[in-house]
């Protein structure tokens, strides 16, 4: 088993060194330089070409590469321009607020997405089941960013239930502050839960409809199983189990929706520092950004890969 | 007939299954019965309802896209109408099932012990000690060279000839008075097929239970069954014993088929093989009256068929549906057209 | 050695009357059985004219609209509810109308997601094909290429690139989202294809001395129809949700260049949202039903090739 | 004289595995077998499911390709694909598949399906094609007015058949009949034998039968291949494997094959219990420490067994000593 993952993380190597590649020709290629937020703004030009000219601005390219590399394993992901702070630390705070709102919509996602596709499965055909997979369907179609908007004007604004920007209230403290975490995160975590409950729905709806004509379900019904038990011991079991792999794509998904999420929201997470940084020409902190971001995603993949490995005995690695 | 050792008696058993909103008869009017230390073999080509037949008694259909009528008398209550509930205590424990594919049949997540024993579960009360005993004793019986690896395997570690030998473990684990096997070998090579119908044949000696094998090959029931029922279109056009059946086939389906197949004195390039008549008609347009394989035995005349065919007995315990045998006789091939 | 058949045993006339019969015999084409389909299905019809009618009015409306003078600044005409001043549906804070704009904005917005959709469905469905049927090496190939780029955070990438890049338009844009999009189809069509190639119509094919590009576009393709059609139908929905949040957040069309996304970004402001929602509501209501419609198009689309859910009659 | 020699054709299958995907094992599934196929014959290839009996066919006809060894068609090797296009192979070699829903093509009309290696292989004139294909369905009993349908608006049986009218379209030298009834009823596998045999008595036509049946492949073959774990057993004609096998795989397989005969059959249960029994205790005088078949070796002028040299003796002399 160790041997398989070490296997797929050995495979994973190239992959992030392309990654890198990518993101430093791409850092390259935008306007400024790192230089421009660390610099005293009153030096010359001559000065700053000096500067330049030390810090290896005009090596070849695969150089600068280099160096920049050798910087990340020594944990220096340089400077930000705007905030006059090392990324690392300025990455650090954003990312426990995004940490806190993902886990709390994977939570609301996985505790919605559950029953419904069970039951809906379990009621194939009934009111319940067309209830469901209309709101599935309803879901599935509208641009994420519009449910979000629409969300936050109607409970945000309409009826005031729900803050509308932030993270924590500035004013909260002790155990305030945990609860005011909560409240901020209660509308974005439960809007992007109905819309990532979606797919996991139809999957959990289809399996449990297809264990329900298997002939081992057949089987376990020649045996003299109760109804009630053969859901429980042969098919909600089934059926779950290829559900957990979808936790580790589950994050790539989050990851892209925490841009609009927390836009939408002004909440202080890495997908609004990503934006700022964009908007600003931050650059140092939006390669750091898409680095991050494409090895988290590199991370649920492999995540996915060794829980269906775990769960199912057919592909069990060893 | 000895009452005494009837284990299960079909009365007039109909199944209809819904299909664009009405119901088509797959099985009608079959009357059956079987015997303790007997095996009756239901034989018939694909769509002829014999495993219908077969989920029928077991009452493994949906009741909302299927119309069950008649009675199926085992131990004294019609298993037909009998409740969801009091049928679990039957199923498994007093009749065990054998399917037809081996993988499919065992839930690919769970190790072989745990499908075996969850037939223990809900029919003894034995402890979980027992239970892995007689986990490994069953294996023993069905053949299993290494019963303790093989209890905590997963199926797709087995080979086909292997599953189905667990399978077999499922039906007679609680020592059921009835098994119901269908097509038990036909996805099996033919040796694994021997072995198989070894292992039934030594279980029912051992346990004095009544098997009702369900097969498309009159091979398998020559050399396996005590009796015979041949089905065609849902219904039971010729029963008897093995020796009367194969022995003297009266209905001219069962002539044909025994006809058709390949004989090894045949020479090669240009003796050619029997061949009935047409094809048999999809279920929706099955003609609901009258003798259902008239149209496929076109040189009889149509007076010689029966209206509505009935059961004749033409010799003790042998009997066949419609009168038109007396008519059948084959023609030289080349007559026969087709 | 084998005789070849003589040919004469059939006329002409013969022939020409059994290619009659057999016609008369013949099962009907899969337009004929979705055109039935739509016709069965009432909402479906609706939403069917709904997308087509609205896409054509779109396309055609803004030929004879100003778009510069449209997108003019007018003080005057600040935030002027729907209703007034000839302003249908009202103004935004530069007193331009949000009817005109819509409009306009609706056909840059339908117009992205209808190429994006041509492009990035086109080269899935040949990356898939592809990548599916010849196995091997060139299938391991193109599947680390897939790897690679599903690890690539997307939004970020292509916010990063329209930075980058300066002088982008829309047809510009449309390609930078297609080197994002074309994924999710390539593996929906790579595993249809994978199984259909095993089957053994394929081997018959290759044995009847058919090339491989035309097993692949003539004969595998066809079976997979359904699937492409239904997939594209339901990237057309998605996608118009592409462009829309981008421009959104604003990285999507040039600034003035109206757009669905750029008139939603008007909630933006905490009084726009609540006070003017003109500004922005019509727009994101017109994405909902649009999207809404489309997709059950593609639900349509996809029972009419699952001969056993159809609902017309057969 | 023989249409296709075969010379110690093997197919191994790679394992691939470990940090770069390199092959660190194979799959023998066809491991060195030779056998010619005669002109006009019908040549039986039997085995049990996983025996290489399939794979066989399959690289006869190009579908799979060949790790070693040769096959020979009018004296040309066609293993390599050039070779097999060079000399137009396909036109002269066919197949039948086993499954028949399958081996249609669900989306194309009948007149398409069987006129396929005909547009491949010669051009005909529209008119023309759909005479052929109209005489191909009448061949095979099918009614003209099946030109436009699909697949599946036929039956199993019509469908082997629709299968077979491909395969003859181009008037081919051999086909490849890979277990083409083993899916089909009874009644309806007879009428599918009979218009193979019709058609070889009409157009000449080899076959390469596979099967698992033994009771079809006694009624369709003159001689007959056993095939076991990718190696040949033995080898010989109908008489020669029916009457006098050697090979206790060939003796197992014969005594498994259920009979109609009623009367016998307490009989027959004994003798395939005795030999079932010598095949548990003596299976390593037959076959080698890994458990595959020997080399062959002749016992006649047509006959050809899988066994050693003194084991052969042993049996060829009881069986006189009993005679």
């Amino acid at each position: 088993m160790w041997k398989t993952i070490l296997r797929r993380v050995l495979i994973m190597i190239p992959e992030i060194i392309l990654l890198s590649i990518l993101v430093f020709l791409l850092a390259k290629a935008m306007p400024g330089d790192p230089f421009t937020g660390s610099i005293n703004p009153r030096s010359s030009a001559a000065q700053i070409e000096h500067l330049k000219q030390i810090n290896g601005l005009y090596d070849p390219w695969y150089q600068q590469y280099w160096n920049w590399v050798v910087h990340l394993f020594h944990g220096d992901l340089g400077q930000s321009y705007q905030y006059h702070e090392a990324v690392s630390n300025l990455i650090g705070d954003r990312a426990v607020n995004t940490l806190w709102l993902s886990a709390f919509t994977m939570v609301l996602t996985y505790m919605l997405a559950l029953p419904l596709g069970l039951y809906a499965g379990k009621h194939e055909g009934r009111l319940p089941d067309t209830v469901i997979r209309i709101y599935t369907y309803v879901t599935y179609c509208i641009p994420f960013f519009v449910i979000l908007v629409i969300g936050l004007w109607i409970f945000g604004y309409v009826f005031n239930w729900f803050p509308t920007t932030g993270s924590v209230s500035p004013t909260a403290h002790g155990m305030g502050v945990l609860s005011s975490r909560l409240e901020h995160i209660l509308l974005p975590g439960l809007l992007g839960a109905l819309f990532g409950t979606v797919n996991i729905v139809q999957y959990m709806r289809s399996e449990v409809i297809d264990a329900k004509h298997s002939d081992y379900v057949r089987t376990a019904r020649s045996k003299g199983v109760p109804n009630k038990d053969i859901y429980k011991h042969h098919i909600f079991r089934n059926s779950l189990l290829p559900i957990a792999a979808f936790g580790g794509y589950s994050i790539t998904g989050l990851l892209n929706g925490s841009i609009f999420t927390e836009t939408i929201f002004s909440y202080p997470g890495m997908g609004m520092l990503f934006i700022d940084s964009i908007n600003y020409r931050d650059y140092t902190v939006i390669t750091a950004l898409v680095l991050m971001f494409g090895i988290l995603n590199l991370l649920g993949t492999l995540l996915s890969d060794i829980i269906l490995g775990i769960v199912d005995p057919r592909i069990r690695i060893d | 007939m000895n009452e005494e050792n009837e284990l299960l008696k079909l009365t007039d058993v109909s199944t209809a299954f819904k299909i664009d909103g009405q119901y088509y008869p797959a099985v009608s009017h079959v009357d059956l019965e079987v015997e303790k230390d007997e095996i009756l073999a239901i034989v018939g080509e694909s769509g002829c309802g014999k495993s219908t037949l077969a989920t029928t008694i077991m009452g493994l259909h949906d009741p909302q896209t299927t119309q069950i009528s008649g009675q199926a008398v085992f131990a004294g209550q019609n298993l037909l109408e009998m409740k969801e509930e009091d049928l679990n205590d039957i199923r498994g424990a007093k009749i065990g099932m054998i399917f037809q594919d081996p993988l499919s049949a065992l839930n690919p997540l769970k190790r072989i012990e745990d499908q075996i024993s969850e037939v223990l579960d809900y029919h003894t009360g034995m402890s979980s000690e027992e239970k892995h005993a007689r986990v490994i004793e069953l294996l023993n019986q069905v053949g299993i060279l290494e019963p303790q690896r093989t209890a905590h395997q997963f199926p797709h570690e087995l080979s086909g000839g292997m599953r189905q030998r667990v399978i077999i473990a499922i039906a007679i684990a609680c020592k059921p008075d009835l098994i119901i096997a269908d097509e038990p070998t036909t996805a099996l090579d033919v040796t694994i097929q021997a072995q198989i119908l070894d292992v039934l044949r030594d279980i029912q000696a051992e346990n004095h239970a009544g098997i009702i094998l369900i097969t498309h090959d009159l091979g398998v029931v020559a050399e396996t069954a005590d009796e015979v029922a041949v089905m065609y279109a849902g219904e039971i056009v010729e029963r008897g014993t093995t020796a009367q059946v194969f022995g003297d086939p009266k209905h001219p389906y069962t002539r044909s088929l025994l006809r058709s197949m390949p004989q090894g004195d045949m020479d090669v390039l240009h003796d050619d093989l029997y061949v009935i008549a047409g094809s048999v008609p999809s279920i929706e347009k099955m003609p609901q009256t009258g003798d259902k394989f008239a149209p496929r035995i076109p040189w009889i005349k149509a007076s010689a068929h029966e209206e509505e065919p009935t059961m004749h007995e033409v010799a003790p315990g042998h009997q066949v549906r419609c009168t038109c045998y007396q008519d059948f006789y084959f023609q030289r091939l080349e007559d026969v057209d087709q | 050695m084998a005789v070849k058949t003589n040919q004469a045993d059939i006329s002409p006339e013969e022939l020409q009357r059994l290619t009659t019969e057999a016609n008369q015999e013949a099962a009907p084409s899969s337009t004929r059985i979705l055109w039935n389909e739509f016709k069965a299905d009432r909402p479906a019809l609706i939403s069917l004219i709904i997308v087509v009618g609205f896409i054509l009015f779109v396309m055609i409306a803004p030929i004879f609209i100003n778009s510069e003078k449209m997108m003019t600044t007018n003080i005057m005409a600040y935030l002027t509810p729907p209703m007034e001043d000839h302003f249908l549906l009202g103004a935004d804070a530069n007193g331009r109308s949000i009817a005109l704009q819509l409009i306009v904005g609706s056909r840059n917005s339908i117009g992205i997601a209808i190429g994006l959709t041509l492009i990035s469905s086109t080269f899935g469905i040949a990356w898939g094909l592809i990548s599916g049927y010849f196995g091997g090496y060139i299938d391991w190939g193109m599947q680390r290429v897939y790897d690679f780029m599903m690890m690539l955070p997307m939004t970020m990438m292509i916010i990063v690139l329209v930075t980058i890049i300066h002088d982008y338009n829309s047809i510009s844009l449309t390609f930078i989202f297609s080197i994002f999009y074309w994924m999710g189809t390539s593996r929906l069509i790579r595993s249809r294809t994978l199984a259909e190639t095993k089957k053994d119509y394929v081997a018959a094919s290759i044995t009847s001395g058919t090339g491989s590009w035309k097993i692949i576009f003539k004969e595998i393709m066809p079976n997979i129809s359904s699937l492409i059609i239904v997939d594209t139908t339901l990237s057309f929905a998605e996608n118009i949700g592409v462009e829309t949040g981008l421009s959104y957040l604003g990285f999507g069309l040039p600034p003035q260049t109206p757009s669905l996304g750029t008139l939603i970004a008007n909630a933006n402001d905490p009084n726009n949202i609540t006070q003017y929602w003109w500004t922005w509501l019509p727009a994101a209501i017109e994405i909902i039903i649009l999207c809404l419609a489309i997709s059950y198009i593609g639900q349509v689309v996809s029972r009419a090739a699952n001969a056993s859910q159809r609902r017309a009659e057969k | 004289m023989n249409l296709i020699e075969i010379r110690d054709l093997k197919v191994h299958y790679p394992i691939r595995s470990g940090f770069l995907n390199r092959v660190t094992d194979v799959v023998r599934a066809v491991d060195g077998i030779s056998f010619d196929i005669k002109a006009g014959e019908t040549y039986g290839l039997v085995g049990e499911s996983g025996s290489g009996k399939s794979t066989t066919g399959k690289s006869v006809v190009g579908l799979e390709e060949v790790t070693s060894g040769s096959i020979k068609y009018d004296g040309v090797d066609i293993t390599k694909k050039s070779a097999r296009k060079k000399i137009k192979y396909n036109e002269n070699v066919q197949m039948i598949f086993q499954d028949s829903l399958s081996s249609l093509n669900p989306r194309k009309r009948i007149i398409d399906i069987i006129a396929e290696p005909l547009r491949n292989f010669e051009k005909l004139s529209a008119e023309d094609e759909k005479i052929r294909v109209l005489q191909l369905l009448e061949t095979v009993g099918l009614n003209p007015d099946s030109l436009y349908k699909y697949p599946h608006q036929f039956s199993g049986g019509q469908r082997q058949r629709i299968g077979i009218a491909r395969a003859v379209a181009t008037n081919p030298q051999l086909i490849i009949a890979d277990e083409p009834v083993s899916a089909l009823d009874l009644s309806v596998q007879a009428q599918v034998l009979n218009f193979m045999k019709k058609i070889q008595r009409e157009f000449g036509i080899s076959y390469l039968f596979i099967s698992h049946d033994l009771g079809v492949v006694r009624h369709m073959c003159q001689n007959i291949a056993i095939m076991n774990k990718g190696r040949l057993v033995e080898v010989g004609t109908r008489e020669d494997i029916y009457e006098h096998p050697l090979h206790i795989y060939t003796k197992r397989l014969l005594a498994a094959i259920p009979e109609v005969d009623v009367a016998h059959r307490e009989e027959r249960m004994q003798k395939r219990l005795e030999i079932e029994q010598v095949y548990q205790q003596e299976s390593d005088q037959y076959y080698d420490e890994e458990g595959l078949a020997y080399p062959l070796l002749q016992v006649s002028p047509t006959h050809f067994v899988a066994l050693p040299e003194d084991k052969l003796t042993q049996l060829t002399g009881e069986k006189r000593r009993d005679a």
